[in-house]
């Protein structure tokens, strides 16, 4: 999978793509909710729905933004609605110590966000999503992986194997 | 006429006028490696343990990171393959100590003999090599060990000897007859004699380690399964320093590397017989499993099977991989016990 | 002062007598090298009176005897053992002891107490074993040669603050006072622009060779098989194809900056609540990068954000395998 | 100069299922380059296939010298394998070779060969079986063993009975279990080889098939009183580059792609333990 990036620099034009994981039993529902309720967002994420957002390694957020993601968002259930008891706090501290990474490097915080959305809680993921596309607008595309948009076509996952 | 006395100054002048790019050492140790000589640069005056970078030169011919070929599929399945092109600007290494100037010397009998290898052959006809001699050793050199010296010319197109504010050149190979030529006009030739004199300047001092180099084949052979490799390897982490570091060792992998489904490239990238999975097999059968048997396999190809295939050592006596060995680990110590003097 | 020439008797009346009286079949120890004053992880075993008359405990003890257990892990497995640590490689035993890589009833741990490591090769090689090695509070001395701790090439060690673990055997006493962990350098970075931040890591990620001596010499690197290497370390003759021909590629052998960030971030993360800030990586880097300077991000984090001692119990929960109620959110442009 | 690592680009000709799907299916591709071979083979040398994205994969020209194909018997394994198993008939494939050297087939005339084969390590030797079929005035006689696991994995299964019918060859074939309908020898290899116990008379041993047949087969064939001079394998290494330069198919001093994969056992006696197989 690559993640096509607009090739053009920060300013008029630029259109992020960010890579959102989220959580099938809350941020997904909200997602959708969003969507059935006619919500305005801008239609540049990617949206990849997992179990529990304690199902993220970093790997796969350093892989996203190695990829070409300008942008990464992971999304959970709220603290104690964990649909596994306690995935999200698992997440929440490892995301968290993987965000302090990423900024230490220089990739600006508003790139990796990490938030808790629970299914009824559409207008929150609207607000999400188009602050981080904003924000990412405003930063411009993220220039660290810029040499080597490449990728293993091992990565592509088992869908030939 | 094989050897001339110039001015340093004179070097620095006709080497710019070649517009050649000229790469030098850039500084001893970890930071250091072989550099592009900014315009107006100097020429380094001297060199030996303390100008010698822990990157070798070979990664100007020979890149960690080099594309063999590109591809595109279509999808009805065409294939459509583009080949990379081996080139570069044209290049001349000036100082290098004789223990990086014999390194070509190997890599050249290793990768151009035979079936030459592409990447390198390509590059390789583009490098000059001006060796310089080596004025000072280092606490883990060998080379006079290894069959060379602090100033010998192995390897070298052009050798250097400083020599106060002059240098005396010796023309070693035809390969950088234009730059020889501007530095002859009108030089003051050097006659053997003379060149022996200076030469005599970089005497090797006592090294510590010594090795009988025509024993040695044989003796490692007779040494094959000994339990010494066990104790010589039992606190190597498998690391890649002494291979990704030694000046000759060119062992390889290839890889895809695919841009999307459709197209990519095929890489070639350093690899080094330390890594367990270097010779291991998708049926998972590996005939080096063990870390004894591939640091036997590093030992045996620098002194028993290049040498019988090519009639020299692969090891240039620069002793980095004992320098740099995380653990402590010591090739000629190794070498020594196991088929050596001591 | 501390003479290391005795502390040295002392460790081997130790290791004889645990291997004499068959409390351990096998001791991990330094003995002197071929290089000295360098030394190495030596494996000593009953009888190898050679190899008991090298053992040696000074400054210049740099290796870890924690990266041989890992290495030896096979060879060793169900040998009842005796451990040469210093400060770091106890931290670093109780992190393996943690994740229950060894088991702690194998093991007999000898602890030397360390003031902090020099570097060998700055100092001459002494002619003759009767050289003494000390140190004081100020530096080393071999010899006639002395230099100060701040010039003997170890940065991680002036700020390393473990001391008094505990052992099941005790060797030397402190001589110096331990310092605090310090995170200046950090700070000096974090003050940067982002965009330049990122110019000065994505420099340190393009020097990268991919040697992997980072990863080797860890003393808490110890996955059987790492998420880097191309999945071929871990595979049998009873694997079946579609296994590994679907094995993740997380990063590529392109030596790119990207593929080389993928590398050291996930180690990074990685080693996040397992790092003991030896130091031994950025030591072995042969091209010399300041890898703490990318460790430390999460070393930072971890310490100060979540207050987790790294290595100090072989029974506290391992970082990422625990959680806190109280663990700090984000807050979206940074925390 | 020839750019070493750059492939031609041909076509699949043909292909055949040797035995069924699963995760040890093997599949015979027939290359075919404009109605020729895309390039001249001896007996026993190897050709390196690519898969776009994957790799490459060292795979030994399982049929003899004809100028009009080239045939590969390719086992599923790993990455690779398993691309080069969705190929279909019709479709391109890039190739380079060939590599390696040969089994001395011209040295043999007059000779009487005998062939070893366990699994799928009969598909090398079918070069220089084939060759003997070809050539049948040229050589006193062909055996073939042959043995794998049951009776769906034998391959070139068509081909192995037809040879035996038309009495072109002896043909031993033999399964590890006993399996109904299985009117022939059943045990492995080196137990038929055994029980046979073909004459060293005038004759040469080819072998190849797993380690532990290969070690198998060389002790059989010791006793049978075979010098190490008459028995040749071919052996397995891992390969990238394929002619020399890679640094990892060595066997002492000799490279396996260049001056391999085929050994005299008296040959690789004088290279180092290495070479033998694991015990």
């Amino acid at each position: 999978m690559t993640v096509e990036t607009p090739t053009t620099g920060a300013g008029t034009g630029f259109e992020p793509r960010i890579v959102a994981f989220i959580c099938n039993w809350c941020t997904y529902a909200a997602a959708d909710l969003a969507g059935v309720s006619r919500l305005q967002m801008p239609p540049n994420t990617l949206n990849i729905r997992v179990m529990c957002s304690g199902r993220i390694n970093p790997m796969l957020v350093i892989r996203a933004f190695s990829q070409g993601a300008d942008g990464v968002l992971v999304s959970g259930c709220h603290m104690g609605d964990c649909h596994y008891i306690t995935g999200n706090y698992y997440a929440r501290r490892r995301l968290l110590t993987l965000k302090s990474v990423l900024t230490g490097i220089g990739i600006e915080p508003e790139r990796f966000r990490v938030t808790w959305i629970s299914a009824a809680e559409a207008q929150d993921y609207q607000r999400v999503i188009t602050e981080i596309v904003e924000n990412v607008k405003r930063l411009g595309p993220l220039t660290l992986f810029r040499d080597g948009r490449v990728v293993a076509r091992e990565t592509t996952g088992c869908a030939e194997g | 006429m094989s050897a001339i006395r110039v001015p340093a100054s004179r070097m620095e002048k006709a080497l710019a006028e070649t517009g050649w790019r000229v790469m030098v050492p850039s500084g001893a140790g970890r930071k250091g490696g072989y550099v592009e000589l900014r315009a107006g640069g100097r020429l380094p005056r001297e060199c030996g343990d303390h100008t010698k970078p822990s990157t070798p030169p070979k990664g100007l011919v020979f890149p960690n990171n080099e594309e063999l070929l590109s591809y595109v599929l279509g999808v009805k399945g065409e294939i459509e393959v583009g080949p990379a092109s081996h080139t570069m600007a044209r290049t001349v290494l000036y100082g290098t100590p004789p223990c990086d100037t014999a390194s070509f010397r190997a890599l050249d009998s290793a990768l151009l003999k035979d079936m030459a290898e592409p990447g390198y052959a390509g590059k390789r006809g583009l490098l000059g090599v001006i060796g310089m001699a080596c004025s000072r050793a280092g606490r883990w050199c060998f080379c006079t060990s290894v069959g060379l010296s602090p100033r010998s010319n192995i390897g070298a197109d052009l050798m250097v000897y400083p020599d106060g504010d002059d240098l005396l050149v010796e023309r070693v190979s035809d390969r950088l007859d234009g730059l020889w030529k501007r530095l002859e006009a009108g030089a003051a030739g050097a006659d053997e004699k003379a060149l022996r004199a200076v030469e005599g300047k970089f005497v090797p001092r006592v090294l510590n380690f010594v090795f009988e180099a025509e024993k040695l084949a044989d003796a490692l052979e007779k040494a094959f399964g000994s339990p010494y490799w066990k104790e010589f390897s039992e606190r190597c982490v498998s690391c890649g320093i002494c291979t990704f570091l030694c000046p000759t060792c060119h062992c390889f992998d290839i890889t895809d590397v695919a841009k999307d489904e459709l197209s990519g490239k095929r890489l070639r990238t350093w690899d080094t017989c330390q890594f367990p999975e270097f010779t291991g097999e998708t049926s998972a059968h590996n005939p080096r499993k063990e870390r004894w048997a591939r640091q036997r396999q590093r030992v045996l190809h620098k002194f028993l099977y290049h040498p019988r295939n090519h009639g020299h050592m692969m090891c240039t006596g620069c002793g980095r991989c004992i320098r740099y060995c995380p653990v402590d680990i010591n090739i000629a110590e190794g070498v020594m016990r196991l088929g050596g003097s001591k | 002062m501390r003479d290391y020439r005795s502390e040295s008797a002392r460790l081997r009346e130790i290791v004889s007598g645990l291997l004499e009286r068959g409390e351990v079949e096998l001791v991990v120890a330094w003995t002197e090298g071929e290089d000295r004053p360098r030394t190495r992880e030596t494996l000593i075993g009953k009888g190898r009176e050679d190899l008991l008359r090298k053992v040696v405990w000074s400054p210049f003890c740099t290796t870890s005897t924690v990266t041989f257990l890992k290495k030896n892990k096979a060879a060793l497995a169900g040998k009842r053992l005796g451990v040469v640590v210093k400060d770091c490689d106890l931290q670093a035993l109780n992190v393996l002891l943690q994740e229950h890589f060894l088991k702690r009833e194998d093991l007999v741990i000898i602890g030397v107490r360390c003031d902090g490591l020099a570097e060998a090769d700055l100092f001459p090689r002494p002619e003759g074993a009767e050289v003494p090695i000390t140190s004081d509070g100020g530096g080393v001395t071999v010899g006639k040669q002395r230099r100060a701790w701040e010039d003997s090439g170890f940065t991680t060690c002036l700020t390393c603050s473990y001391e008094d673990m505990k052992p099941d055997h005790v060797v030397g006493e402190y001589g110096r006072k331990k310092g605090k962990p310090e995170w200046g350098h950090l700070a000096r970075l974090q003050a940067l622009e982002p965009g330049k931040r990122r110019e000065h890591y994505a420099a340190l990620f393009e020097s990268c060779i991919r040697c992997y001596a980072c990863r080797e010499v860890c003393p808490v690197c110890a996955c059987v098989e790492c998420a880097i290497d191309p999945g071929e370390r871990a595979i049998t003759p009873r694997t079946a194809p579609s296994v590994k021909a679907c094995a993740p590629v997380w990063a590529c052998r392109e030596r790119s900056v990207s593929e080389n960030a993928v590398y050291l971030l996930t180690r990074t993360m990685h080693m996040a609540g397992r790092c003991v800030r030896c130091g031994w990586c950025e030591r072995a880097c042969p091209v010399g990068l300041p890898l703490m300077e990318i460790l430390d991000l999460s070393n930072d984090a971890v310490r100060r954000v979540y207050r987790y001692e790294v290595g100090r119990d072989p029974a506290d929960p391992p970082f990422l395998a625990s959680y806190a109620e109280t663990d700090p959110d984000d807050k979206g442009a940074g925390h | 100069m020839k750019d070493e690592y750059i492939p031609v680009v041909t076509e699949v000709a043909d292909i055949r299922t040797e035995t069924p799907p699963g995760d040890r299916m093997i599949r015979t591709l027939r290359v075919q380059k404009e109605g020729k071979a895309p390039f001249a083979h001896l007996p026993g040398q190897c050709a390196m296939i690519s898969a776009f994205g994957r790799g490459e994969a060292m795979i030994s020209i399982a049929c003899p010298p004809n100028g009009e194909y080239l045939e590969f018997s390719i086992l599923l394994q790993g990455a690779v394998t398993t691309d080069l198993q969705y190929l279909e008939k019709g479709e391109k494939i890039a190739l380079r070779g060939p590599y390696g050297n040969s089994f001395p087939v011209d040295e043999w005339k007059g000779r009487r060969v005998i062939v070893v084969g366990g699994g799928i390590g009969i598909a090398p030797l079918r070069s220089v079986y084939g060759h003997v079929v070809r050539h049948p005035a040229d050589y006193a006689g062909l055996d073939i063993f042959y043995g794998a696991r049951d009776s769906q994995s034998i391959i070139y299964k068509q081909e192995l009975f037809d040879l035996l019918e038309k009495r072109k060859a002896n043909v031993h074939l033999s399964i590890d279990r006993p399996e109904p309908g299985w009117n022939h020898f059943v045990g492995f290899v080196a137990a038929n080889l055994t029980r046979a116990a073909p004459s060293p008379q005038n004759a040469v041993a080819i072998t190849c098939g797993p380690p532990i047949h290969i070690t198998v087969t060389l002790d059989v064939l010791k006793k049978l009183g075979f010098s190490e001079d008459q028995v040749y394998t071919t052996l397995e290494r891992k390969m990238k580059c394929g002619f020399g330069k890679c640094g990892r198919c060595n066997i002492g001093e000799v490279y396996t792609c260049v001056k391999g994969p085929v050994f005299s056992l008296a040959r690789l006696r004088r290279l180092l333990p290495e070479g033998l197989p694991d015990k």
